[in-house]
């Protein structure tokens, strides 16, 4: 008979690594038409990293996503990056660029305040306009601000900068002081069905609550959580490399167990409402948190459903359904 | 891939003539979506590919006076559009579904799953228990047996090295009889079966008539289940004898402990499932 | 051996060893190196091509076995004036992360809509199902998938 | 090809033809016409609009993916480009004592071969270089590579490593990583297996577990999970005339993946470049050369570009892998479900190599307790070495397998007192300004704010009734 059953799991997460140093350089130039080009040696990995930098740069430099050409991956090019690694590249690399916007931004700044009569401090950049503060009708276009600079004063609008997070040594031995600068939370609720015949477990929804700071991009943060998900539930039910005496038995995807477009539930996800004061527009990150929380979901889930306690994963049909045996024969032997 | 030839008959004749020639050497390829993988990772010692996928004598799938005839090069997606399959012989259509993912029911043919006689083969348990037979030709002419006598054992069936697979009959008074067929895999899509079990039945009367089950996974071949079929016959169907039957089931099988599952596991899906596939063909039967 | 086919409407041929893949001529012979290599053996579906209205694990295919085929590669999907309203859809829900399954999931999404313009949740599923990601979870993928059957059904798009 | 063609054809003349639908009129397209492919598309609306922060932006590599136009690396090739293939070891842990590789040279298209002891420095790691290159002449598991080939096509390679004989002195090997703790099990590397350790401690865990109303026990255990990328690793190398190398690489990390270069060829870091393509799935697995070196020094010696692509075998016995865990959970909590002290062991099993397992039992020590104010905490964590797969940088670093451990005893904890599983993670949850295990002051916390908002768009409370 199918059991229904419904699970929680939640989870913090921190970006960047444990105390050791992970910077991140970049460089913002500003092109005499408003576009703009960022250096980051940061590489795509398909998380859409370059996409959300890009936002980022745009919008130091009020500009379109569009408008910004990102540069990377080539160390005959781009600056130092610790890259795509510990959830980190939104956070620390956008925290980069944010700063060496910034840097291009201030040229940009001085060269248009005496046309616009005001002083650098005074002035904003905003819907692809150099504007006076509360006044955006006494603007000049970024472009024009990036030609005056450039080819009137001779300051081309560049800026480098670079951001490590920082981070308190842990005592070597009591573990204490601050390994990360923040932190991400969130919670997946399952619901599944279990045959208690064989052991299957269906899952039938997951319902997964992130907190990323400022979503820089809400369509890819939700695409990473999704994509965490369907590895968290290949690691909660199906995943597995086997050994025998050392030796890979089932190196290859017809035996190691992966989820498919059918093992993946319907999913539903959330984003919470924060912001981060250290991160870039309140951003935190979104990468490796996503697949977290998953698999304990399921196994409460399968608890709520069939009383068990899945203590070993993956929770096979085979391990499953031992678990219930087990349970039925405890049950049978305290009831005498 | 290593070296090979590859020849293309133009008929069936041509293809046996080649393979009695070119003996253990060359090997007939169909949608070759086992041997391609062999011969990238254990090529063995073929080195001669004699493709007959398009041979025409070995396609079609029609019904005449004596049955059901498929192709032994028609393809599991040929099988699953076509209308005679899907009225006729639903449980293959189904059996066909389970088989690996779309484009690996493009490639790959019935005949070739039944040449290769993995004891997963998916189809294997949906035609035994229609009483299918299958064709064999080769360069002594062709020769005609009941599926089950087809199979051997692990990758090896009773074709000469000079012989192919022609094509598969069903015979006519088991076309559209209440059948069901149940698959067990590690996972929904792509999988391969831990278990897999087709029943086919009718009611007289309120009694179980001609009763079949057969299941695939569970020993070196598919394998028909006669004592749990006996068990059933000119019974009437009770949840109690269904599970009696499907205990029967279970000693007739011989699971494996593999790394997929252990043999125990295995005896307790081969009892689940084949409850399951008896009390479905119950209830189509009961409808007619 | 000479092989011959018809791919993406235009002739091709390739002078290929007889042991060959369709896939290793495709990107190797003939420069389309949509089609990826991810296994080898059929299980991941980055390989997936049309041949002759079906769609198939280009690396389980010889290429010899295609000759005189049509040939229907991810290259073939847009003209120089539009995209097939798959891509436009996967790029307008940001179906594709890595992009490493991206033209084998093109490719079945397309023989899934070509035979079946309306298909459910389930049989865009059951249609993926040869195809692995590792990247989304699937679910932008068949919410790109459904969107593009409903605009080529309202017959807003050429293709 | 000539060589085999025998007169098979000839024989059998009548009865075949070469192909389905022969047709020898010369082609009148050219066969190296490109396709058409789009130029010039309007973008994306949310791409065009300002604030760019918060736009569902898409992005310009997924039009890319859709048209099948990236490049990966193994659609990059070069003129005279070969191919590499690596003999793996036959034992999880042995000593080489011969290497013959002069038969697999003379094979067809074999232009380098390589063994460890050839590469300037053979060890890399981001924590310990303890991994070789090559291993030489100790090899730790049977992932371990032995002897690379470079030949002209990718079948000479892999034909050519059959010929390759290497001898073994086999060696005691350890597996399990609990057996591994033990001090007279055979030893990976050096006088212990235990190569990395960590606690966390506050407050008094053993006098808050006397004091709690309940006390907790369980063992959970988690396995070894492969990244599966589709992509597999690749990269390409090629020398230019000044003696400079690029590497084409599905690395995730270049600027230290050329310091890691740098340091196993003994060059300058500014004769070497490392261009990073789009990478196709990395999770962690990718984070770290692998076989970089080897193409560098096969492309120099055969001075032609060298190009690997794992296989997918490959992909999964020498590339890293998750780390099993085996954790022990003892939690204290009050009559209320209050969590009063938590003490947790963690060993996690290594394989052969230390790879990222530094931030892995970090972050797996930091995270173990649960996001829950909790006064009194002991981790202690090992890593120890076994004779397999080397366990590295997966997404989450031991994330994944504390979470299962922490929230399924959370469940044991509210389902013995009868409390609702929402309900106990409210009352225990971090909030603002909570302290860590660390003690660090917690800040931007949005813990309760994902559990309701979850628990509200799933419907928690009504299948709660």
């Amino acid at each position: 008979m199918k059991k229904r059953g419904r699970g929680m799991a939640c989870m913090w997460y921190p970006i960047g690594f444990t105390v050791a140093a992970n910077p991140s350089a970049a460089t913002v130039k500003v092109n005499t038409d408003g576009s703009a080009t960022l250096l980051t040696g940061t590489v795509e990995t398909g998380q859409g990293a370059l996409t959300v930098l890009g936002q980022i740069a745009a919008e130091t430099l009020g500009l379109a996503t569009d408008d910004v050409h990102v540069v990377s991956g080539d160390t005959d090019v781009t600056p130092m990056d610790t890259g795509a690694i510990a959830s980190r590249t939104t956070y620390v690399t956008g925290n980069a660029i944010v700063r060496a916007a910034e840097k291009a931004r201030e040229i940009l700044f001085e060269a248009a305040a005496p046309l616009l009569k005001v002083k650098p401090d005074q002035l904003e950049a905003r819907d692809k306009r150099i504007q006076v503060l509360g006044f955006p009708s006494s603007s000049i276009p970024i472009g024009q601000a990036v030609q005056h600079s450039e080819s009137v004063l001779g300051n081309p609008a560049i800026g480098s900068a670079s951001y490590n997070p920082p981070t308190v040594e842990m005592d070597p031995e009591t573990g204490q002081g601050k390994p990360f600068n923040t932190y991400v939370y969130a919670t997946q609720i399952a619901d599944v069905e279990v045959d208690d015949e064989t052991g299957e477990v269906e899952i039938l929804k997951i319902v997964a609550v992130h907190d990323c700071g400022t979503p820089i991009n809400p369509m890819l943060v939700e695409g990473q959580i999704q994509g965490g998900i369907s590895m968290g539930v290949g690691f909660a039910l199906q995943e597995e490399i086997l050994f025998e005496e050392g030796r890979q038995i089932n190196p290859n995807l017809t035996n190691y167990i992966m989820p498919t477009s059918l093992d993946m539930p319907e999913l539903e996800v959330g984003l919470v409402d924060n912001y981060d004061p250290t991160g870039p527009f309140g951003a935190k990150g979104a990468g490796e948190p996503t697949a977290v929380p998953t698999a304990a979901a399921i196994m409460n889930a399968i608890h709520d459903a069939v009383g068990v306690r899945i203590t070993a994963l993956p929770a096979t049909a085979e391990r499953v359904l031992g678990a219930i045996i087990e349970k039925q024969e405890a049950e049978r032997v305290a009831s005498h | 891939m290593r070296a090979l030839d590859y020849i293309v008959p133009e008929s069936a004749a041509a293809a046996v003539a080649l393979l009695n020639e070119h003996g253990e050497t060359a090997c007939p390829l169909a949608g070759g979506t086992d041997l391609v993988v062999d011969l990238k990772h254990s090529p063995g010692n073929i080195q001669v590919l004699v493709d007959v996928s398009g041979l025409e004598e070995f396609h079609g799938i029609e019904e005449t006076e004596k049955g059901l005839r498929i192709g032994s090069m028609v393809t599991y997606g040929e099988i699953m559009e076509n209308p005679i399959c899907i009225e006729k012989i639903p449980e293959v259509v189904a059996a066909s579904h389970t088989v690996g993912a779309v484009q690996t029911r493009n490639l790959g043919t019935i005949g070739g799953n039944l040449v290769t006689c993995v004891p997963s083969a998916d189809s294997a348990p949906a035609l035994m228990v229609l009483d299918a037979e299958v064709t064999v030709t080769g360069t002594d002419g062709d020769r005609c047996m009941p599926i089950e006598d087809f199979f051997i054992g692990p990758r090896k069936t009773i074709l000469e090295p000079h012989e192919l697979l022609a094509d598969i009959w069903i015979p006519k008074k088991m076309l559209g009889k209440p059948s069901s067929f149940s698959k067990f895999g590690l996972r929904k899509g792509q999988a391969l079966a831990l278990v897999n079990v087709a029943a086919a039945l009718e009611l007289d009367k309120g009694k179980i008539l001609e009763p079949r089950i057969a299941l695939g996974a569970v020993a070196p071949t598919p394998i028909r289940a006669l004592k749990a079929e006996s068990h059933l016959a000119g019974q009437k169907p009770t949840a109690d004898l269904i599970d009696e039957a499907a205990q029967i089931a279970v000693t007739e099988t011989k699971p494996i402990d593999d790394f997929r599952a252990s043999a125990n596991y295995r005896r307790q899906l081969i009892r689940r499932l084949t409850q399951r596939v008896l009390t479905q063909s119950l209830e189509i039967a009961a409808e007619r | 051996m000479l092989v011959e086919i018809n791919v993406n409407g235009e002739p091709r041929s390739a002078d290929v060893p007889p042991e060959t893949t369709l896939l290793k001529m495709l990107r190797e012979d003939m420069g389309l190196t949509g089609a990826k290599l991810g296994c080898d053996v059929g299980d991941c579906g980055t390989c997936t091509v049309i041949v002759d209205g079906v769609s198939v694990n280009s690396c389980l295919m010889m290429a010899a076995r295609a000759n005189g085929s049509k040939v229907t590669t991810i290259e073939g999907l847009a003209n120089a004036n539009e995209l097939h309203p798959l891509q436009e859809k996967f790029e307008e829900h940001g179906a594709l992360q890595c992009g490493f399954c991206g033209p084998g999931m093109l490719i079945s999404a397309k023989s899934l809509l070509d035979k079946n313009p309306e298909p459910t949740v389930f049989e865009v599923r059951d249609a993926l199902a040869g195809n692995l990601c590792r990247c989304t979870g699937y679910t932008k993928i068949i919410e790109a998938v459904m969107d593009a059957g409903r605009e080529m059904r309202s017959g807003q798009s050429g293709a | 090809m000539a060589t085999r063609t025998k007169d098979i054809r000839a024989d059998t003349e009548e009865l075949v033809t070469e192909a389905k639908a022969p047709s020898r009129q010369p082609l009148t397209v050219p066969t190296d016409k490109p396709v058409a492919y789009p130029l010039d598309l309007p973008e994306g609306e949310a791409r065009l609009r300002t604030p760019a922060v918060g736009q569902r932006a898409s992005r310009p590599d997924g039009r890319l993916h859709g048209l099948g136009q990236t490049q990966y690396i193994d659609d990059i090739t070069f003129p005279h480009m070969l191919h590499a293939k690596i003999l793996r070891s036959e034992y999880p842990h042995a000593r080489i004592l011969s290497i013959d590789t002069s038969e697999a040279e003379k094979m067809p298209g074999v232009l380098a071969t390589l063994t460890g002891d050839e590469i300037p420095e053979n060890s890399f790691g981001p924590t310990f270089q303890d991994q070789p290159v090559l291993a030489y002449p100790i090899v730790r598991h049977r992932g371990d590579g032995v002897v690379a080939v470079a030949a002209v096509t990718e079948q000479q390679a892999t034909d050519a490593l059959e010929k390759i004989k290497v001898e073994y002195e086999p060696l005691p090997h350890v597996f399990d990583p609990m057996e591994a703790l033990e001090d007279d099990s055979p030893k990976v590397h050096g006088e212990t297996n235990i190569y990395t350790s960590k606690t966390i401690k506050k407050g008094d865990v053993e006098k808050a577990l006397k004091e709690s109303d309940h006390v907790f026990h369980r063992q959970f255990r988690t396995q070894m999970v492969e990244h599966v990328p589709l992509e597999p690793h690749a990269s390409i190398a090629s020398w230019d005339g000044n003696g400079r190398v690029t590497l084409w690489t599905s690395l995730g990390r270049i600027t230290l993946g050329r310091e890691d270069l740098a340091r196993t060829l003994a060059m300058p870091q500014s004769k070497i470049r490392l261009i990073g393509t789009v990478v196709g799935g990395n999770f962690g697995g990718k984070n770290e050369i692998t076989n970089e070196p080897i193409l560098a020094l096969l492309s120099k010696k055969a001075g032609r570009p060298v190009k690997s692509v794992f296989t997918r075998g490959d992909e999964f016995i020498s590339s890293t892998i998750r780390h099993p865990f085996t954790m022990d959970y003892t939690t204290g909590v009050d009559n209320s479900g209050k969590i009063l002290a938590r003490k947790i062991r963690l060993v996690l099993d290594g394989g052969a190599y230390c790879s990222w397992t530094g931030t892995t039992i970090g972050k797996g020590s930091i995270l173990a307790p649960g996001p829950y104010n909790i006064d009194n905490i002991l981790v202690e964590a090992y890593a120890v070495y076994t004779n397999k797969t080397t366990t590295g940088a997966m997404r989450g670093f031991g994330a994944p397998q504390v979470c299962f451990a922490y929230e399924s005893q959370m469940d044991d904890i509210a389902d013995a007192l009868g409390i609702d599983p929402l309900e106990i993670r409210l009352r225990n949850g971090f909030s603002e300004n909570s302290l860590s295990p660390t003690s660090q002051t917690l800040q931007s916390v949005a813990l309760k704010e994902s559990l309701t908002q979850a628990a509200e768009r799933f419907g928690w409370k009504e299948w709660q009734e």
